[in-house]
């Protein structure tokens, strides 16, 4: 592993970045067990393919206007699935609206994340991960939710963790310190993991905070904070999972900076163009995750070819069978939005409901 | 069956919430070895331990976050914001994310926590520690707002709220903590949510108010009827949702209504009432509805609270005043 | 004299702000290279710079908390919050001090700040984005609540805004943000504040609403002149103080009103609209006050959104039912 | 100077801490100039002591019913007093509720103060320093305006700072966070100081944060924290008197963590005994700035026996003359409520304001 001042990294108090492969994909020493298995790693590299195929159907979908914003991941798949490919089945995921490849590791299924998109809360109602949380959008307002969440397996002696993802905007918020501030006094296993991707909308990393990393801000909370490159599939998911394995066990949370880069626009209706240089962008694709892996899965486990086409192939046919069921999908009915409003109806509120299923236009 | 004060009540019904259930905890600042700044959660932490009785560090916007994150868990959180002026913060987690967890994720992930926090005026408190601003929160969907006006409505409701299977702020009238009294039966029984409570009946005018109010209410309504004035008393209790079935069927009966509350007039919840009898229950109004209220300036430092407060006199000039109507 | 987005006419309006008066800044998200997501800050940077048009951190609570600071030391800034959704953390600001720096001091100190920000749903955005919650902010004491409904409007109404030496939050109705367009003259003329607009005359019906309802609004006067009822319409403008005269003078000649807004029902601002209405203008009332609002659901994501909100066949079902009466 | 590690604790890295004068009152080495200004020594004393005769007279008031709740600075008059000391008069301080030492160093009036802790606005409308905050009760929620004012100095190039005090428990809140990220982003003119008495109420500073010290969490936000001996007059104000040059001529914001101890209770309505050792507190005694600055103008300044009686006496006529305008000074009308409420009234509330003017029960 790639330490560039040795053992300082996890402190936080250095720019030393925790990496395995180098950007052209080829491998530094002491590679974590998983990297030799080439079943894993293949499925490490389609989950990231097909989160990338994933955004760009979606961004295809809202172009045709048949989906509303949507925030795309590109370039970013290796913090997302990383991540997620970390955790237990029984962890929970606490995800912000840019780790739909986290989402999709977890078992989150492409119709359920092109409904949410396309603007229907069934898309939420995940039938995979049941007790994920739904993307959450009121930036860094998920992450005291993770620390309840990771207070109840505390309490309740499971050996389980919360992952809760955001990114480098979200560390300026009252409530991403506040959280991780109980996380640290309480002792409750929470994995914090900044997806840094060095703009937060058109505000630079540079104008959100002056503090040198942003692991770093893990010292005014008393508790740990690693750099690792976010680029770097097989480094994410051996930091994370570390990060995880200390939560559960040891109920010790930890921060975990992934540095990335988000080479896309924002969202669908952003326009990057109007405050960052495509050079700055330009250069960033040199460490895009995607080839990384790919060309460490072609000289470490002989990925071929016909191999890569065929799940080019596969991810397409996934991909648009996902998009014809979420298609088909018919929208709810309008007095749905009264169904899980409470447990039961109140009695108060019937009318309304009715109101809207008759469509009758009544006194409300 | 014992004479209690409010916050004798309130505790007696938050240990037998912890004791019935073990997914009940409480958090706040100084809930724990202190027993909370009013002693609401007294002697708790003697009897569940630290672990369900939890203080936390100074931070609202957390309290009401993790309390989500607890919640989401299929744990039972009652935390205690330590008075309403510090509420605020935490306003983003009830609006954003408590009230509609259950909503976004279509019954998938639920919020059954309880939010307390001691409210108004009255005690002569320092800066930020009297106003009621219960009509910001009553305009949440999806959100309960229940508020208390007895010890023994302060123990039903109370269980009630924690056993609700969603979201529930719970505002307590601080002035009403220490008197009066108010026999108290450790029943384990919940009062029903959502249901005003008719506490005195009289055909001439409907008073409609909650919580504090409750007191001069009642006292106005005491000298009114010795003045032949006979009056119906509701206390809404459950703000929201609102059941507007009993004043409407009072207000039919009467004809006149005033409603008082301390909060400021403009925007204050006797807005909402007053509308539903412009709408559902004008044909039968003798009278303008009138609402006795705090006015819309910034509540006052304690030297002229009183002034700013509903008082028995303001009460009964309005009452006299629906009264002079038809 | 130009045909102007309300967009536009902001901007417009700030460059004016910012020209005459050095003391003027712009803070917010985005809003400075960016232009703001909605353009509404577009080439203030190119023309006022960085220290004057100043991209924040991501933090609303801070953004709120920093204008006083700056309004306390005499600046006027203008801070944008980039959605209402995302306002709630600043909540605490603009009760605890924006509202009351001058009450608190008795004057020596002074907020004279705009806090900005576009509402309402209607233009399919994500999660958390189409909320109207302006009742909440129409209840705090010392401030000042004021939304615009046409590009002319925003115009006058957001300097007079800025000149104002008391804390404003403007809320921008984001469905109107690109059309209509409209003449917008840059005479750097303000509009009066805490005054509705009259927009339309008519002696059967009082229609009452603000914001982007103002559109289906107009078009269900329409609708209905067309069948006979002559509809007076009034853009309440500031909410907060709330200035009744016209709206109490317009019904007393009808006898009739319909409140709407997009916000759920209860415990929004029509409720305060027709509790004044069941108070100073009952004897005039020929039939109920009714509301056309938002359900007391969660707003719900596009594909529902529209079921939600007020259409106009609503609002022309509703005035059917009040000239039904007597 | 004392400093445990030389030079660390700038970084704030450890528990070094910066002070001049031993809990006895010796001094350590290389004093700063103003220690041996015996005229400005006997000040700061003088202060001091001012202080805590305000803060009993105070305290009788309340018990006697002719005060509202009020919060006693007992042991932490170095802290507000030397933090003052340091400022000059067209920088601006924002207190908190327990600085009364600060203020009335601003030159607050006492009558002032007890107007303002009895109940009535006029008390925060200060003759004396007319652009200091007012006393600030939501925790933490004045620092960002202490942000908002350094910055408007900044922008008209004024050489001014702006003084923020708060307590330990106030580092917990978002705002705390949010404010001091900016401020160093944006390099304002601001010092912000922890007056750290290891108590938020009942809640003590180990289960407020795990951070190794409150000014290690300057390192989150790219700003210089430092920990000065809080009971140590002498270093708070040369510490404070530093980071405001800094802030005046540099821009550059600092982070200050005065290490006290709160001897009383947490106010008037508290009862500290319900969750504190007496013997914690017998032990803090000891450390108590006033015995210690008395002890050191003695031995250095020759302060003498004649000089306490004539300043106690000076101090007590002062504090009563204070007490005799507080309570001569009659109430507001009512109607006071509205008259500064908006720059002039708006005519939608006159009818509100004339119903309280006259008092005659009207329609609201
Ligand atoms: C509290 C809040 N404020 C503002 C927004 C609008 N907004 C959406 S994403 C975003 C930037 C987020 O940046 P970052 O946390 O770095 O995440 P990224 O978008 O880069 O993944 C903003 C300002 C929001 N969603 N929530
Ligand atoms: C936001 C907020 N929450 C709660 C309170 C109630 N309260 C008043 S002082 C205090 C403790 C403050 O502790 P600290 O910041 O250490 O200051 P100290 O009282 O020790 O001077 C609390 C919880 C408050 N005033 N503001
Ligand atoms: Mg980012
Ligand atoms: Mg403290």
């Amino acid at each position: 592993m790639d330490r560039t001042v040795p053992g300082a990294a996890k402190t936080g108090r250095t720019h030393a970045i925790l990496r395995f492969l180098r950007p052209d994909g080829t491998a530094i020493g002491g590679l974590p067990g998983f990297a030799s298995d080439r079943k894993e790693m293949a499925a490490l590299y389609r989950l990231m393919v097909l989160t990338r195929s994933f955004d760009e159907q979606a961004i295809a979908l809202q172009r045709t206007g048949r989906l509303g914003t949507y925030a795309s991941s590109l370039g970013q798949e290796a913090v997302a699935v990383g991540a997620a490919a970390a955790m237990r089945p029984d962890d929970i995921l606490l995800p912000t609206f840019r780790e739909h490849g986290a989402q999709i590791a977890r078992g989150v299924t492409l119709t359920e994340l092109f409904l949410f998109w396309g603007g229907d809360e069934r898309g939420s109602d995940f039938a995979g991960p049941r007790e994920d949380f739904p993307v959450n959008i009121p930036v860094a307002s998920h992450i005291p939710h993770a620390v309840g969440a990771a207070l109840a397996f505390k309490m309740r002696k499971e050996r389980r963790a919360a992952l809760c993802i955001f990114g480098d905007g979200a560390t300026s918020k009252g409530d991403f310190y506040e959280a991780l501030n109980v996380a640290g006094v309480w002792q409750v296993p929470c994995v914090f993991v900044i997806s840094n991707n060095q703009w937060a909308i058109s505000v630079p990393r540079a104008v959100q905070t002056r503090s040198d990393t942003l692991a770093i801000k893990g010292i005014a909370v008393g508790i740990q904070g690693v750099q690792v490159d976010g680029n770097d599939a097989v480094a994410v998911r051996e930091v994370v999972g570390e990060a995880l394995e200390k939560a559960r066990h040891d109920h010790e949370p930890s921060l975990i900076e992934a540095v990335t880069y988000r080479l896309g626009d924002h969202t669908t209706v952003d326009d990057a163009s109007r405050y960052r240089d495509d050079a700055e962008v330009g250069k960033h694709w040199k460490e895009e995750p995607i080839a990384r892996l790919r060309a460490f899965l072609t000289a470490e486990h002989g990925w071929s070819k016909d191999e890569e086409e065929d799940l080019l192939t596969e991810i397409r046919e996934q991909v648009e069978a996902a998009v014809e069921a979420y298609l088909a999908t018919d929208a709810q009915e309008p007095a749905a939005m009264f169904d899980h409003l409470h447990a039961s109806l109140p009695p108060a509120l019937a009318g309304q409901r009715a109101e809207l299923a008759g469509k009758d236009g009544g006194d409300g | 069956m014992a004479e209690l004060t409010m916050v004798e009540a309130l505790n007696l019904a938050l240990a037998r919430a912890m004791a019935d259930d073990e997914t009940v905890l409480v958090l706040g600042e100084d809930i724990g070895r202190d027993g909370g700044v009013f002693r609401v959660t007294d002697g708790l932490i003697d009897r569940f331990g630290p672990e369900r009785v939890r203080d936390t560090p100074l931070a609202e916007a957390m309290i009401a976050g993790v309390s989500v994150g607890l919640a989401a868990q299929h744990m039972r959180p009652v935390a205690e914001i330590q008075f309403m002026g510090f509420l605020y913060p935490a306003i983003d987690q009830l609006v954003n994310h408590a009230s509609r967890l259950r909503t976004r994720t279509r019954g998938r992930l639920t919020c059954p926590m309880v939010l307390r926090a001691p409210f108004g005026g009255g005690i002569h408190a320092p800066e930020h520690h009297s106003e009621s601003m219960e009509a910001m929160l009553a305009h949440i969907p999806g959100l309960r707002l229940v508020i208390p006006s007895s010890p023994a409505r302060a123990y039903g409701l109370l269980l009630a709220a924690i056993r609700d299977s969603d979201p529930v702020v719970f505002l307590e009238p601080k002035r009403l903590y220490r008197a009066p009294r108010e026999e108290v039966f450790d029943s384990g029984e919940a009062l029903p949510l959502d249901q005003p409570f008719v506490l005195r009946e009289g055909d001439n005018v409907t008073l409609v108010t909650w919580g504090a109010m409750l007191k001069e209410t009642l006292e106005a309504a005491e000298r009114l009827a010795a003045a032949g004035a006979e009056c119906t008393v509701i206390d809404v209790a459950t703000l929201k949702p609102l059941e507007m079935a009993p004043i409407l069927e009072s207000v039919g009966r009467t004809g006149r209504c005033v409603i008082i509350h301390e909060a400021p007039l403009t925007g204050g919840f006797g807005g909402e009432i007053a509308a539903r009898l412009a709408d559902q229950g004008l044909l039968g109004l003798l009278a303008p509805v009138t609402r006795v209220a705090g006015y819309d300036a910034v509540m006052p430092l304690p030297r002229l609270e009183e002034h700013y407060m509903p008082s028995v006199d303001r009460i009964v000039t309005a009452v006299e005043r629906v009264m002079s109507f038809g």
